[in-house]
């Protein structure tokens, strides 16, 4: 039972959360491709207009949860989209394991950066 | 059991030009869910030249925004993103048991929005690149 | 070889049925068919299952409705049985989760039907057969019973006594569709036919393609009489171009039928003047060909069926799945045009004589369903009474052939020296039977031993595969067919007089010497529907004969057996059974009495008039 | 004019002995010796409206049937004809060896579902006025062909019978003539689902189904539909159910493309079942948290 919790497992769990993510994600995704984009061009964006966005408390919780919402509504996504060309025993094992770690990578590097930005 | 002949490959390709609705919403569905992927790991690793510091970075984004080449791409991440969130919402309804009858619909509403929604845009993105 | 306990042969309504029931009795059962058991031809039933279930209702009165249904040529033992074990049956179809339509109260519905006395016909939609079918299949699922599908038996392996009555059967012989691989299937219970209809035999039906009288032939061949064969079911509003059944309820919701001339003939020429298009099917069929025959038909072959003036509100809630019908197998739009219609082939209700067990008169073989004849429907069958009898007699037989403790039958099976033979004074049979040991009879098996009787039948039937697939050129199986339908429709139809029926014999002289040239043109072993097709139509060749002797030799209108000649009933001198033997190849017509005594009251025959 | 003289003239001039009766008769022999003067003549040459098909051949056994290739017929035109009358005749005219299968002729016996004009189709059910020439007709697409349109079922047959296919509940009645009660919006629930005739058009046309062969497929879902919303099966059989639903080649695997839903000959909202069980799963397992 335990099995099916975790993000890899099959099953309701994994597939909610991939539509909780979703929902999270139209509006952050939303918000951040505007806010980059039309609020403050992105030819413009500097160093310290990044770090002055990223002071902002909430800001900054936000881009956190959107890095790791994001991260595994993809690599969910990804691992889905294999199980369905019907990758499985081994196949199914290396695409956990190295999606996993990818995951891992992208959350990991993206809250270092975050840090940086944010001057911790 | 008889011996069988397997039509493989030959069969799936081509077949596209019967796809339906639902089949294509599904096919750009993935598309830009791995394009999307494929860009968030780029874009932490652009971000990562911000440990680096200050320079360096300013130095990469403005170099990358420079280039007429990545402005193009970024209307295409737009275009990708929206369609991504627009069908992302369809497909949301449709878990959701909703409207299930015009799932062909809008599907093609996504896209008539995405397209509008990508053209409005593009003055934004490209402007001051070329 | 395979081995089991018990063989079923068939897998539709019948034939799972008796799977299921000598599985309860612990046997071993295999069901081997010809089609996967959903493809079978019990999914197109639409109207309905007959069962005595309500207060108010009795099995008496079922009992009662049949027999004079049948035009008193039903057997009493069989009609009470029947009408005794159906609610059991259906309530346990009920147990095993059958979606029937409910009433408020959460029962099962019944509604009327034509020819009952009382609301008794159980339903479930506008697809009964297809929901019955389907639950069988699941539980025969949910035993784990094994299924060969794609298996087309060909021959039951009997011992080769000379007395029919004599003989015993050991198993069946099959041959792979998938891989042509040809097996022996050793039962060591007993086989079980449930092969179902015989509609191919003519050229316009309401079944389906593999509805070949199969399982009937083989029975036939093997030494056990058919019975009552004449006796046909024509259904008077089927669609021209594909047979396909347009139910009663269209005409029970006022629709109407014209000729060419506009005219509502079923009033207007005298068919029916009080009940019109409401009238029973054989009058209705009668009609309708007698206004084709005389020019007012549709380029000169149907007529008209309009229920335009219902209004489209009324005929889409009530009939939606007729339109659906019209449309997709007719081309024709039932809200705008009015649909074509014209008689067609519906039920047989003759085949391979049995009794309340299921028994033939060979030990160890059994028929039920369709194929078989108890002498429930005698001379016609009711609607929604051949569903009821797939249960009643598939389960009987299965229960029976499993070793079950039963009482003795009533009925009486197998040919008889003493009784009362007819000469049709036209060839029948098969040519040139004399001289050679007919094919497909009993083989020659000197040995006892059970595993050889059903080695040795099969090697006969790999020796006749390879010589049809061998022979390199000679006469299409189809066109023997085409020729053997049309001459079907023509002559023994509806309408059947001496001279047609006479006919008819001739032309199958004609098409057995025919078919003794047949080639099959694919030479391939894997699914080769060339080859089955080709077995089928020599299938075919025997039960027409059969049909046409009866037709011949019943001089008297009963039932659906209508004689051009002979307008009435005549009770003194046709209640009885025509049986037809094939006695190695040169067959033989002959009778026996019905038998009225049931066990609760004696049918008087009363003249059936609704 | 006088009124006395009318039609009188033109009446008497028709023979007086024909009556309408026989006139008609002669009318109709008349008809008769043109339709066989027209059947002769089209013995030799198709008259009127014909059709092309474009068949897929293929038998491992055969020399020049082992490569798969298409072979055209051409077939007379009929009022109402179907895609299966089109394929029976071009096989008793032409080629006795092309293969299929089929039974019912009626859209029951789901025997015969082919990829016809780039779409799975019931053969029986689909008028060829409908389509578009050359009607090109091929096996289901994802299944393996056994020879010509035949494909092997058993992959099919194997997910139906995975889903506990029967109905089972924890208790009936004891009495043999009592019934279980199904109130009505229950049977409406579940009727649609239980029209399916196997046909395999919907797994044939599920992209998802064709690349994972452990997916159950729109079939067995929608038969594990129609007993997990039957109420009149107990609260263990729906746990049990509910197990084989959320399984990971179960109701998960599908992406809700919609093409099962559009192929399906008995218009069974294929997609939308699925859906419901994916909810249902989801609440069921909330509920342990
Ligand atoms: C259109 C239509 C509507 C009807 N409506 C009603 C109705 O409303 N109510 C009612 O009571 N009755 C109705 N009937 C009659 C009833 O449906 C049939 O009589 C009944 O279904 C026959 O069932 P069966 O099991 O005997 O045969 P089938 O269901 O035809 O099954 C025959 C089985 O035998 C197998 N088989 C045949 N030959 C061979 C062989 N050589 N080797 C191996 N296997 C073989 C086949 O594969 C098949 O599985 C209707 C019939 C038709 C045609
Ligand atoms: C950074 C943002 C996003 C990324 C990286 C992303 C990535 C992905 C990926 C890779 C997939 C798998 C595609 C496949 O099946 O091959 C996917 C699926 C999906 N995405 Fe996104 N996506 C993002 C945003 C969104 C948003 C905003 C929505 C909006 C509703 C959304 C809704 C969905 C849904 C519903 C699926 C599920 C497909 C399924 O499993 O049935 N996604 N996404
Ligand atoms: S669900 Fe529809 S398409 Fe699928 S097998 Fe059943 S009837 Fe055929
Ligand atoms: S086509 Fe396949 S993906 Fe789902 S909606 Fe139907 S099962
Ligand atoms: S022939 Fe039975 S479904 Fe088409």
């Amino acid at each position: 039972m335990a099995q099916r919790y975790s993000s890899f497992s099959s099953g309701s769990t994994a597939w909610l959360l991939q539509r909780i993510t979703a929902a999270f994600l139209v509006v952050v995704l939303a918000f951040h491709f505007f806010n980059l984009h039309f609020v403050t061009h992105a030819y413009e964006i500097e160093f310290a207009g990044s770090q002055a966005r990223m002071q902002n408390v909430g800001y900054f919780v936000t881009m956190i949860l959107f890095l790791l919402t994001a991260t595994f509504h993809g690599v969910n996504g990804v691992y889905n989209a294999l199980v369905n060309q019907g990758i499985d025993g081994v196949q199914k094992r290396i695409a956990q394991v190295v999606l996993g770690a990818a995951a891992l990578l992208l959350v990991v590097q993206g809250i270092r950066v975050a840090n940086t930005l944010a001057g911790f | 059991m008889s011996q069988s002949y397997d039509r493989g490959l030959i069969e799936d390709f081509g077949r596209w030009r019967e796809f339906t609705a639902g089949m294509w919403a599904w096919v750009f569905h993935k598309f830009t869910g791995w394009v999307l992927i494929g860009y968030l790991f780029t874009h932490i690793a652009v971000l990562s030249t911000s440990m680096q510091g200050a320079e360096t970075y300013n130095q990469t984004l403005s170099g990358l925004e420079g280039l007429a080449l990545v402005r193009l791409l970024e209307v295409g991440l737009l275009a990708v993103a929206v369609f991504h969130i627009l069908n992302g919402i369809r497909l949301l309804f449709v878990d959701l048991g909703v409207g299930l009858e015009s799932q062909d619909k809008s599907f093609y509403a996504s896209l008539v929005l995405t397209g509008v929604i990508v053209v409005a845009s593009v003055p934004t993105f490209v402007s001051g690149a070329f | 070889m395979y081995e089991h306990d018990v063989i079923v042969v068939g897998g539709g309504g019948a034939g799972l049925r008796a799977a299921i029931a000598a599985h309860e009795e612990g046997a071993d059962v295999a069901i081997v068919t010809k089609l996967h058991p959903v493809r079978s031809h019990t999914g197109a039933a639409e109207g309905g299952i007959n069962a005595a279930l309500q207060d108010g209702d009795s099995w008496e009165d079922h009992a009662y409705d049949t027999m004079k249904g049948s035009d008193y040529l039903g057997d009493a033992p069989a009609v009470d049985t029947f009408a005794q074990d159906a609610p059991e049956e259906v309530i346990q179809l009920e147990h095993w989760g059958m979606p029937f339509s409910r009433e408020e109260d959460g029962t099962v519905s019944q509604r009327p039907f034509g020819g009952l006395s009382f609301p008794r016909t159980t339903y479930a939609g506008a697809e009964t057969g297809h929901h019955m079918l389907h639950t069988l299949y699941e539980q025969v699922v949910k035993r784990g019973i094994e299924v060969y599908d794609e298996w087309y038996v060909s021959q039951v392996a009997v011992t080769d006594e000379d007395d029919p009555n004599e003989r015993d059967c050991h198993g069946v012989v099959a041959w792979d569709v998938q891989s042509g691989e040809i097996a022996g299937f050793r039962a060591r219970d007993g086989v079980i036919l449930a092969t179902g209809g015989l509609g191919q035999a003519f050229d316009h039906t309401t079944n389906a393609v593999a509805n070949t009288g199969d399982g009937v032939a083989i029975a036939y061949r093997a030494g056990v009489p058919m019975e009552d064969m004449e006796m046909i079911q024509f259904h008077p509003t089927t669609l021209p171009s594909t047979g396909v059944l347009i139910s009663e309820g269209v005409r029970g919701e006022g629709g109407i039928l014209y000729n060419s001339e506009g005219e509502r003939f079923m009033f207007e020429y005298g068919y029916a003047t009080n009940d019109g298009e409401l009238a029973s099917r054989d009058v209705v069929a009668r009609a309708e060909l007698t206004e084709v025959q005389e020019g007012r038909g549709v380029e000169d072959e149907y007529v008209y069926l309009d229920m335009r003036h219902l209004g489209e509100e009324r005929i889409t809630d009530r009939l939606e799945n007729i339109l659906h019908l019209a449309r997709d197998f007719e081309g024709v739009d039932g809200l705008e045009e009015p649909m074509p219609v014209k008689p067609g082939q519906h039920y047989a209700m003759g085949g391979i004589e049995v009794n309340e067990h299921g028994e033939t008169c060979i030990d160890g073989l059994y028929a039920a369903g369709e194929c078989a004849c108890v002498s429930l429907h005698g001379g016609n069958r009711l609607g929604g009474n051949a569903l009821p009898e797939l249960l009643v007699f598939g389960a009987r037989a299965g229960r029976h052939a499993a070793g079950a403790d039963m009482p003795e039958p009533k009925i009486e099976t197998g040919p008889e020296p003493d009784a009362e033979r007819e000469d049709l004074g036209v060839p029948v049979g098969e040519p040139g039977a004399k001289e050679a040991a007919a094919d497909g009879g009993a083989v020659e098996n000197p040995a006892s031993d059970p595993k050889a009787v059903v080695e040795a039948t099969a090697e006969t039937e790999r020796e006749r595969i390879e010589t049809l697939l061998e022979r390199e050129d000679g006469v299409n199986h189809a066109d023997v067919r085409a020729d053997l339908q049309e001459s079907m429709t023509e002559n023994v139809n509806v309408f059947r007089e001496e001279e047609n029926l006479k006919q008819a014999l001739r032309d199958i002289q004609d098409a057995r010497e025919r078919y003794q040239d047949v080639y099959v043109a694919d030479k391939s072993r894997t699914f080769n529907t060339d080859l089955q097709h080709t077995i089928e139509t020599r299938n075919l060749l025997d039960v027409a004969e059969a049909i046409t002797m009866g037709a011949l030799a019943r001089e008297e209108f009963r039932g659906a057996h209508w004689r051009k000649e002979h307008q009435e009933r005549k009770d003194d001198e046709y209640l009885k059974h025509t049986l037809v033997s094939w006695n190695d190849g040169e067959p033989e017509l002959w009778y026996r009495p019905v038998i009225l005594e049931g066990d609760e009251q004696t049918y008087e025959p009363k003249v059936r008039s609704y | 004019m006088s009124t006395q003289t009318p039609d009188t003239d033109s009446e008497t001039e028709q023979p007086s002995s024909t009556s309408p009766q026989e006139r008609r008769m002669a009318e109709k022999q008349a008809r008769k010796e043109q339709r066989e003067a027209d059947e002769a003549a089209a013995a030799n040459e198709i008259q009127g409206e014909t059709v092309e098909l474009k068949v897929f051949r293929y038998d491992p056994e055969i020399e020049g049937k082992e490569e798969p290739r298409f072979d055209s017929f051409t077939v007379p035109f009929e009022k109402g004809m179907t895609v299966l009358d089109a394929l029976i005749y071009a096989r008793d005219e032409y080629d006795s060896s092309l293969t299929f299968r089929h039974s019912c002729r009626q859209a029951v016996c789901g025997s015969d579902a082919f990829f016809v004009n780039g779409r799975q189709r019931l053969g029986c059910q689909t008028q060829i006025a409908d389509l578009d020439g050359p009607v090109r007709v091929e096996p289901l697409p994802h299944q393996e062909v056994v020879k010509d349109l035949v494909v092997e079922m058993d992959h099919f047959y194997d997910q139906m019978e995975s889903v506990d296919p029967f109905f089972d509940p924890d208790e009936t009645p004891d009495d043999e003539l009592e019934e279980q009660r199904q109130d009505r919006e229950n049977r409406e629930k579940v009727k649609l689902s239980t029209r399916c005739i196997w046909c395999g058009a919907c797994m044939s046309s599920c992209n998802i189904a064709a690349g994972d062969n452990k997916y159950l497929g729109p079939a067995a879902i929608n038969k594990a539909y129609r007993f997990y919303m039957d109420e009149r099966e107990g609260e263990n059989k729906r746990q049990e159910r509910l197990e084989i639903i959320e399984a990971e080649h179960g109701v998960w695997r599908c992406q809700t493309q919609f093409s099962c839903t559009n192929v399906c000959p008995k218009d069974i909202p294929l997609t939308e079942h699925i859906q419901e069980l994916k909810r249902e799963a989801v609440k069921q397992n909330l509920k342990f948290w």
